[in-house]
Order: structure tokens, then C-alpha cells, then sequence
């Protein structure tokens, strides 16, 4: 038998190179800093950074988590020092990862904030990405721009003019159709989508009577949404052209191998990351050994490779 | 300091008295790094139910040993109960910041009062024994006689112990915080140690502030990460909300809003 | 202390008495023959069939079910006898139980097949109401009745004018916004809402690399979706006057008081029948030990009732 | 006959070679009604993971024990492994169709074939048992040596037994239904029961087919709520779909459309 040749992992997402494609998801990973103790972040394909806002932002009162069966909620509500002290406190520490690090935005009022946002990371060699998080439930807001096909369709376009980094749109599963919506955000030029942010939730404690979270309803993540995250990459994957980033409920090898074959380009770990901090490095070294034993060369012979049947 | 993520063995699990536990696990990186009121996270199930780590505070440590003691009350404490000796724990810590004692170690007069409620005496017993030198004042409060723990581990520490039950199955008659009411008429203390009941903490607190005492209050919040990352944890202070697992789970009274 | 009074679990839905508020949810309990010889069917507060076709369904190919993360995917495809054979094979044993039998019904091609069933049934007083089945996510449609406030509006409108029965609207959560389908619901004349019908979601086999489901994508129930659902049923009951069947999860009688706290009037047990074919049973006597040891005489006492915040 | 749920007590449980087990539950109401080919559901946790419950052959009855025997692949197997003695099993059952044998039980002539691949064993004792009188052919097939499983069982009731191993470890070298051919040249039985692998299964009724002998197919399909309520379980028939656990699991050979 012939020596298996060593797998290539990288891939690209626009113009961005991962030299592989697991990433750790927004929220799930604070500023990296908290992690450096016990794992060796320079091994990440990539790293999100919690939401930043333009504004300081106090979030929402406690209790902020929750768990459910197989997952948890959460209502952090965008908690995060501003862009301006993130620059100053946080992005030093990350840039001497040297590795890909793509800021995840989000505006609280004005959709303009977006616009504001990018122009000022798109200055910063150390920022890789910009990643739009036009879809957190913890705002209080009646409805995400990315429950709303024209929004999305408005917001990134009028981002996309002002940077000409790799810009990740980051969805809501919470809709009647995320086909729409992934295309308004492929025509407004996104370079690749997120998918997915967490699905609403609400939990109540019967025996106060009262809801589990402080801000009663937050975002469900965790192996319990990942059947729905499943089908939404799956069903964008077949309808759109750009890359996907899949995620929800991703807690190893077998899981993140799912998102590939139903259509992620990459993948990112968030929940899992408070269970076993390890899990995206684990998943790195497994996947290369996976594709090693398989005699698997590149990703994209995983990505959508789905078998019409059993047989 | 470095907080780790270990397979820890499991060294003994006993069963205390009513729904109680008492663990002990090997780990030299923990044992060696810990102070009093810092935490462990540990992982109780490596299915996915429980889903996140159940935090516990370091009772104690000796050698490379390290000391938990647990009240069962849902899923992860009973999963918790059922490890037997030499099977390993998933654990991250040490965790957070613990109290600020150290300036009370030298001193040879008492002149700090430890308060716990309930199961509030689980990282009290770690500190009284760095405080044993002075002697501190330790009171236990609990609602009857068989819910006050870790009697004997404060006696062998020779600390001063003072007792509250509500039904007054031992001890002072009623809530630990009016007994300490009555403390304080008398006794000066520079520093009041507590962890317990929020509402518990909080009456310490506002009688602590009317004395002009300070005070080092270990909170309970529900967590996620226990590494300061998810921002899940929060209590609101004066400079804003921090985290429980990061910037606590220890705070000055004086700092906190109710 | 005074002796507690026996407390009160009957309630309504429109027209319909039941004698308590929990029943068997739609597919998840066959025709009830299939669970006589193990448990007193006599005690259950209604009883909702497997949704019923005019003509019989063969359903869809196998397999139908899987296992996700404290849930299950299924896509069963409505298989059932047709509605000639049902009332022919199934109903007589259901009339025997002497409880209120509600029967669910479903469209495969055009709507009027709903008001065509529904004239059917309204003939028969066996039938104690009808639930509209607009939310089923398997047949291979682009897009559910119940996904457009519209389309709801419109059938439900439609079989409203054919019917005196209690009629209730069974509505997905695969939507941008429930409230506005619920909306819809209540203005066309529903007695009742049903919620939820199971998520959209996918599962793959990673190692043969196909779907789980021989028809690909399906639905998704069990305790992974009780987060959403009470999200849903709390908004809803917020916003509506009619009363809510809630469902998704319930595994016991916690599990059952969280709906009736966040809103609801009756539940519905799904998936459980699975799992433990008495849990409706045990939520029944459940509730009824809750009620008098908590004195409270009434479920609109529960109902709803959800404290502002902890104190 | 008449389905109960019911708290059964483990008697024993033991670990077989390999990755299989055997464990023996007490139920008068499963040993007094099971037939051959029928099963039982068990849930294996009482929390939600896994949610549902697993489904599992009566492999022999004796007095008012049920055995079944089990090979460990997943999470609920797991699980299933490690209960104790004493512990008690939710279990529903007996469910299901088991096999047509009643024709053969008086006859004193081998008239049936009895053909099991790999855990495809665990119904077929059972039968074997019932039909010992008419000392029936047992053709166990396997990967390997090692997943040859209940020989002893099969010796014991004086079954004729013929081997195969795609290895060749043990008996004849290839597959089952290989071997099934080679002696269908020279005996001519009545009907063959089978129970293994999808693929075997089809193999054998479409042999049984050209030499126009009937067949008892015991099939498997993934589970929700094992009593034909859920319509989960389909398998295609002549007659459109029918439910594995209800119609079935056991199936006449020319009913089914592979
Ligand atoms: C810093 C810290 C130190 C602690 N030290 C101890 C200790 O030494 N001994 C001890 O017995 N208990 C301690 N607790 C409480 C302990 O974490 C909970 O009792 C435990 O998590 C309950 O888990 P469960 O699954 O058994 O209960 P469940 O109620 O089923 O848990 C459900 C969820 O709520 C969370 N939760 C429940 N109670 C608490 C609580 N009081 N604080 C935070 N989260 C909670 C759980 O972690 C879990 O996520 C400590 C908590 C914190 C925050
Ligand atoms: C009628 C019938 C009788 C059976 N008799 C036996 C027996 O006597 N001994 C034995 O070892 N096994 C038997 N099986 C197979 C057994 O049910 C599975 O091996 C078991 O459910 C695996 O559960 P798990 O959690 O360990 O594996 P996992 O793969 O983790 O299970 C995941 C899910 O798939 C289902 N599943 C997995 N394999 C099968 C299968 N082959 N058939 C149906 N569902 C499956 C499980 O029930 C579960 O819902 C029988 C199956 C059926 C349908
Ligand atoms: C505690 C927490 C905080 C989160 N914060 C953010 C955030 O700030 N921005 C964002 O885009 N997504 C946020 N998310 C969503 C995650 O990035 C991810 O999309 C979602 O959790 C699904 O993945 P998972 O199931 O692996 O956690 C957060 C999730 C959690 C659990
Ligand atoms: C196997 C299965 C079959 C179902 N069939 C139907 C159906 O025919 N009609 C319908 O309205 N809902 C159907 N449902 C949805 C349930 O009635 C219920 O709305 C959903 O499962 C959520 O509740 P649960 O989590 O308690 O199962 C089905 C659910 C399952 C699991
Ligand atoms: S638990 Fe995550 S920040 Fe404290
Ligand atoms: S498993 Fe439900 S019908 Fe067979």
C-alpha cells in the first residue's frame, strides 16, 4: 500500500486563507485571552471575536444562561467594551496569535453603525475578516434585519462598499425561509455566510414561577439545534455559490463532519467551547487523521458530498 | 498562575449525611495554586445531558490532594455522587479570585468573623485553616441541626464557632445574621468572611456597612464557561456588571448592588 | 389547616369541555388502539388522531426516524388510511372510549380538500373538533399553509364557514413570526391554536454519508425544542385571546407546567408517548397533586401566569 | 395475548467475549406470552439522552425469565451493559409477529432451515427450542471466528449446525448464504427462518425463492415507539407499507419488496 499522502486543510473564504477551516464562534470564545492557559490557540484556523458594538454596551441583566436538554439559552445581550477599547485592550493580544482573527459587528440603533464599524477595521491589517451579526435575539428589537430579506439585502451592500476585507453575514435561523435571505446576502456581496446564530428560546423555573433567564427569552445553542442548523446549511448549500460556515451544536469529529458533508466550507465551535475548550483543536487533529485513513486530499471532497441514498 | 484543564483521579466519594457528598481528587497543579474561595469546573457527564460543567469551590487541599464537598440537588450533583475511586474527572481550575486574607495571616488576634449559610461553609473551612493563627470567629447558620456541616473540620482547626439554626435545633435560635447582630455589640472584627444564600449575603452586608466592618462576600451565579469568556455570570457592581467565575466569585460587600 | 377542595382541571377550548387539560398530540399516538392494553385511555382529556387525507397516504420511504440530541427527527409523510377507511376502521373504537376525540386533518394537493373533510366530520357527533394540520413540514411542499398569514387566514376562513365544531389551527415554528400567523388564526375563526409542530431539521450519517431520513429532511421534536415552544406559546398568549394547546418536549408534569406558566390552556404529549406511554396519565394525577397541595382550584390560576421577575 | 409496560428485575448480566452481553430479566407476563421473534423495548435511561427506547429480541424464555442477549455498538447498548443485579428495566412487550412454526413443531423430520448472521442468533434459539423435536439445520454465519455467537445454545437442543466465516476461522469460508446454496442442492426444507443483515436477508429470500421454499424473515428498522403507532418502522410490502414492529419484525420472504 502506498504511503497516504499528508491531507491539505486550508481553505478559502473570498479572498481569506484558513490554513484549515475550524474556527471558534462569536460569543463562545470571549477575546481568546481566556483560553490561553491550557490549549494552544496558534493552532485555530481562525478565531471570532465576541460582537462588538460602537458603543460600550452593559448587557442584559442577570441570569444571562440557562441549560435546557442538550443545549442552553442565553441572553448576554451584545456585553462588549466598545470598539474603541477593543482596539486598545483586546485586538493586541490577538494579533500576536497570528492567526486569522475576524471581528464579528453589530449595530444597536442605526444600521449607519455597521457602515462605521467597517470603516474603521478595515484600516487594521490585524483584522481578517468582518463578520455581521445581523441576527442576535438578545437585542431587544421587534424583528433582526436578518429576518428580513430587503435589510439584509440593504445593510451588507452598504458595508460591502466600504471594505474590501472578506465580509461574513451571519444568520438567523429564526425564519420562514433562510434561502432568501441567504441569497439577499450573496447578492449584497457578502464573501461567505455564518449559519447558524441561536434559535429563540424561552425556559421557565415552574417552581418560582418566574423565567429562567433575567431578560426572560434568549438564543437556544447546543447539540440540540444542530438537526436545524443541519438542514439550513444544507438546503443554502444547494442554492448558493459562496462558502458556509456551518455551526450550531458541534461537539466533535462526527458532528463538525456533518456540517462538511451538508455543506460547510468551515466550520465554527460555540457552545461545545465551555464543555471542553479543546474541542475545536480536537477536531482539527481529527479531521487530518480522518482524511489521512480515508485517503481524503482536499476538503471540498467533503463539503456537500452527500449520497443521493443508502445502497 | 495558570488554570489547567486536567483528568483528575478520583481518590474517595463519600456519601456525608443527608444529601451531601464529599470528594477528593489528585492534582498538584490545583492543589498547589489554590486559595481560599477559588472554584473548579467540573465535568459530571461526557454525554451531553448534563451539557455544562457544574462549579464547586476547593473545601481544602493537602499535599496534592484536593478537597470538595457537594449538596445534591439535581442531575449533576447526583452524577456526581455515583464516581467511584480512580475514576477521573474532567476539571478546569483553579478558578477565580478567592478572598483577600492575607494580611490577616500574621496576626495573632482574632480579627476576622467567618460567616457561612448552609452549604456557604464549603471554601470557609480552606480559609480558616490559612487563618487559623488568629483564631477567627466562625459562625454556621442553617434552617436545622443536621444541615450545619463541617463542624469538626473548624474545631480541629481551633476556630471560635458560633451556631444558628431557624428551628433552633442547635445553637443561637434563628437566621446566622441576626446572631451576628448580637457578635457585633460585642466584638470589633476588621474583616467579615461569607458565602452562602444571596439573601444571607446580603444582610451581612448591610450590617456590615452600618458597623463600618468590611466584608469579602463568595456569590453563586449560574455559569456557562467559568473562564470569563461567555460573560454568562454577572453581577451588577459599582464599576458594572463583572463576572462571578472570573472577577469573583469573591467581592468586597461595599462594591456590590443589590 | 382547612382540607383543600378537590381542585377543578376542566377547561375549554371554544364550544369543547374537557374534563382535564392534557392530550395525546397528533402522530405520536396512532389511533389509540395501539396503547389500550397497558393504560385507561378513559382518563386522558382528548384524544387528537394521526392526521387524516381524503384519499389514503402511503407516506414516505423508510427510514422515517432517528435520534438527535434529546430528540428525534421523523418524516412520515401523513401516511394514513384516508379518511373513508378512518371512519370505517379507526373511530368506532375511538367512540368507545367516551372521551373527546379530535381529529386531525390535512390537504395534500388544494385546500378545499380541508373544507371537504371538515363537512365530512361535522356530521358526525363523535367528532368532538377538528384540528387543521396546516404545519405539516412532511409533504414535499416549497412552502406550509401556516407559513403564510394569508394562506392561514384564507383555509382556515374557509372550512370556519362549513363547521360548528371546536376548530383548532395546528401552526409550525418555522417562521419569522408566530404571532402574525396566530394573529391570522384567530381572525379566521379558530377556537384553538396548536403549538408547535415539530422544527424542520436534518440529520446525517457521517460514515455512509447519507441522510438519516430516507426523505432527507424532516421534523424535529422532543425536549431539544421545549425552549422554542415555550417561547412561542409566551408570545403568542401575550398577544391573542383564544386559548393555546401547547406542546413541543413535555416529558412530565414540570415539563407540562412550563406551558401552562408561559400560556397555555391545554398540552399536548408527542413524543414522550414513546418514550413512557403514560406520561400524559402521570402528568394528569400530576397535576392534580400540584393543584391541591398548592391550593389552587383553577388552571387559569396557572395559566399564564408567569411572576415579572424574581424576588 | 396482551402488551404490558412493566418494572422487570435484572436477574444477571454478563459480559460475553467481544463487545456482546447477555442479560436475563424476570416477567411472568413477557415468558408466559413471548413467541419466537417477538421482542421487547427497553429504556435504557431515564433521562432524555438516549430518548428512546431500544429494541431487542427475546432471545429465550424460561419459567418467568426473558433472556436477551446484546452486542454493544452504541450509547444505549452501552448503557444497557452496565446495569446491575437487582436494578429494575422499564420494559414494553412482548411485541410483534414472530415466526409461522406451529405447522412444524409436532413433525420428527428436519423441515426447516434456521439461518442467522451475526447477532441475527438472538431470535432464532428461541425457535430452535420450540422446534427441537424436528432437530432443525442451523447455518450460523459471521465476519469472524469470534462473532460466532451461541453455539453451546444450539448444541444443546441438538440442532444440526453448519459454520461460515468470510475469514474462514471457523466452518466453511464465505458467506452464509453461500453456504445455504450448496445445501439446498442436496436437502429440500419447507421453510427457512432467518434473521442477520439486510443484505443476508435479501440474499436469502431470493435463493429460497428459485427453490420455491417459503421464508420467516425476522427484519430490523429503526424505532420510535414499537407498537405500530408512530409509523415509523415501515419495510415495503406487496400489500404497501407495513410496520416493523407490529406487522412484523417477522415477514414472509415473497411479502416483502427489497
Ligand atoms: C462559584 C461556585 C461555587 C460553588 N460551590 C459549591 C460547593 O462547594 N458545593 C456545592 O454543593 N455547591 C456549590 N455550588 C453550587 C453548585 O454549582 C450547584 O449546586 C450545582 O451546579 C447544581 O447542579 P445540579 O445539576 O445538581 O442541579 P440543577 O439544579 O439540576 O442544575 C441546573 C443548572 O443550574 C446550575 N445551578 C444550580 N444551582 C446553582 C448554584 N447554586 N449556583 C450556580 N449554578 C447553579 C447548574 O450548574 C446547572 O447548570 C457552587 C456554585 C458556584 C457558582
Ligand atoms: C426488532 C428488533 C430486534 C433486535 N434485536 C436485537 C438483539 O436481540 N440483540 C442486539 O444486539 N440488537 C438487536 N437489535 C438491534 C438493536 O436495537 C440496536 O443495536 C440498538 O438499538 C442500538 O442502540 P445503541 O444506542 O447502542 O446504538 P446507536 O447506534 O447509538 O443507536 C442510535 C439509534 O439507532 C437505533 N438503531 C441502531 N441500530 C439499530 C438496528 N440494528 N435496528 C433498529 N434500530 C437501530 C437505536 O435504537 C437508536 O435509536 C434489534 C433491533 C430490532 C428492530
Ligand atoms: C453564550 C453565548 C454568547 C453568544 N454571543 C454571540 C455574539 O456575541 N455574536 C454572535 O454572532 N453569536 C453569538 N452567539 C452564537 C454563537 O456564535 C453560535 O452561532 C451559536 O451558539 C450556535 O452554535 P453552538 O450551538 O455551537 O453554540 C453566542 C452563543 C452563546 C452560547
Ligand atoms: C412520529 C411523529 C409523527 C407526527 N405526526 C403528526 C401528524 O400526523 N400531524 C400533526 O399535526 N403533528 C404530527 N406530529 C407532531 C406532534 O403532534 C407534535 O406537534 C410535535 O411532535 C411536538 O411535540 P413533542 O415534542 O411532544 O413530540 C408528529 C410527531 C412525531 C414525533
Ligand atoms: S460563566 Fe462564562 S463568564 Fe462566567
Ligand atoms: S416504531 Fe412506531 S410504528 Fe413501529
Amino acid at each position: 500500500m502506498v504511503k497516504p499522502i499528508k491531507p491539505n486543510l486550508s481553505i478559502k473564504l473570498g479572498a481569506l486563507d484558513l490554513k484549515n477551516p475550524v474556527m471558534v464562534a462569536s460569543g463562545t470564545f470571549g477575546y481568546a485571552q481566556e483560553f490561553k492557559d491550557f490549549m494552544d490557540l496558534k493552532k485555530l484556523g481562525a478565531l471570532v471575536t465576541k460582537t462588538i458594538t460602537v458603543k460600550p454596551r452593559q448587557g442584559n441583566i442577570a441570569p444571562r444562561t440557562c441549560e435546557t436538554p442538550a443545549g442552553m439559552l442565553n441572553s448576554i445581550g451584545l456585553e462588549n467594551p466598545g470598539v474603541e477599547r477593543f482596539l486598545q485592550e483586546k485586538l493586541p493580544f490577538l494579533r500576536k496569535l497570528n492567526i486569522p482573527v475576524i471581528v464579528s459587528i453589530a449595530a444597536e440603533e442605526a444600521a449607519e453603525e455597521f457602515v462605521d464599524l467597517a470603516q474603521q477595521l478595515d484600516q487594521l491589517p490585524e483584522v481578517s475578516a468582518i463578520e455581521l451579526n445581523i441576527s442576535c435575539p438578545n437585542l431587544d428589537k421587534s424583528r433582526l434585519i436578518s429576518q428580513d430579506a430587503d435589510n439584509t439585502l440593504e445593510v451588507i451592500s452598504a458595508v460591502r462598499k466600504v471594505t474590501t476585507k472578506c465580509l461574513i453575514a451571519k444568520l438567523s435561523p429564526n425564519v420562514t425561509s433562510i434561502v432568501d435571505i441567504a441569497l439577499a446576502a450573496q447578492n449584497a456581496g457578502a464573501d461567505a455566510l455564518a449559519l447558524i446564530n441561536t434559535l429563540g428560546g424561552m425556559s421557565i423555573d415552574v417552581h418560582k414561577r418566574i423565567p429562567k433567564l433575567g431578560s426572560w427569552v434568549g438564543g437556544l445553542s447546543g447539540p440540540a439545534i444542530r438537526p436545524v442548523a443541519i438542514k439550513m446549511v444544507w438546503e443554502v448549500y444547494n442554492k448558493i455559490k459562496i462558502p458556509i460556515i456551518g455551526m450550531g451544536g458541534i461537539i466533535d469529529l462526527d458532528s463538525a463532519l456533518e456540517f462538511f458533508i451538508a455543506g460547510s466550507t468551515a466550520i465554527s465551535v460555540g457552545t461545545a467551547n465551555f464543555i471542553n475548550p479543546k474541542t475545536s483543536l480536537e477536531i482539527i487533529s481529527g479531521l487530518e487523521q480522518y482524511m489521512t485513513e480515508h485517503n481524503i486530499q482536499n476538503l471540498n471532497n467533503i463539503t456537500g458530498r452527500l449520497k443521493a441514498c443508502k445502497d | 498562575m495558570s488554570i489547567g484543564q486536567l483528568q483528575a483521579k478520583i481518590i474517595s466519594n463519600q456519601k456525608l449525611a443527608g444529601h451531601y457528598g464529599h470528594l477528593e481528587f489528585d492534582s498538584a497543579l490545583i492543589a498547589q495554586q489554590a486559595t481560599p474561595g477559588q472554584f473548579i469546573n467540573i465535568r459530571v457527564s461526557d454525554a451531553v445531558e448534563p451539557l455544562l460543567r457544574r462549579p464547586l469551590s476547593i473545601h481544602n487541599v493537602q499535599g496534592s490532594k484536593v478537597k470538595i464537598i457537594y449538596k445534591i440537588i439535581g442531575q449533576g450533583t447526583q452524577m456526581l455522587s455515583a464516581k467511584q475511586p480512580g475514576e477521573f474527572l474532567d476539571i478546569i481550575g483553579p478558578l477565580g479570585n478567592g478572598f483577600a486574607y492575607q494580611n490577616l495571616v500574621q496576626s495573632k488576634k482574632a480579627k476576622s468573623v467567618l460567616i457561612a449559610g448552609g452549604m456557604g461553609v464549603a471554601p470557609l473551612v480552606f480559609l480558616a485553616e490559612k487563618l487559623k493563627s488568629s483564631q477567627p470567629l466562625v459562625l454556621i447558620g442553617a434552617k436545622t441541626k443536621n444541615e450545619i456541616l463541617c463542624l469538626q473540620e473548624f474545631k480541629r482547626l481551633n476556630c471560635k464557632l458560633a451556631l444558628a439554626t431557624e428551628d433552633g435545633s442547635l445553637g443561637f435560635k434563628g437566621r446566622v445574621t441576626d446572631l451576628l447582630k448580637t457578635i457585633l455589640e460585642k466584638t470589633y472584627p476588621e474583616v467579615i468572611f461569607s458565602c452562602g444564600p444571596q439573601a444571607m449575603l446580603k444582610a451581612v452586608a448591610s450590617l456590615a456597612l452600618k458597623n463600618g466592618i468590611d466584608t469579602q462576600l463568595s456569590l453563586e451565579e449560574h455559569m456557562a464557561c467559568g473562564l470569563g469568556a461567555c460573560l454568562g455570570c454577572v453581577v451588577l457592581t459599582k464599576n458594572g456588571y463583572k463576572t462571578v467565575c472570573k472577577d469573583g466569585p469573591v467581592f468586597a460587600g461595599g462594591e456590590l448592588i443589590w
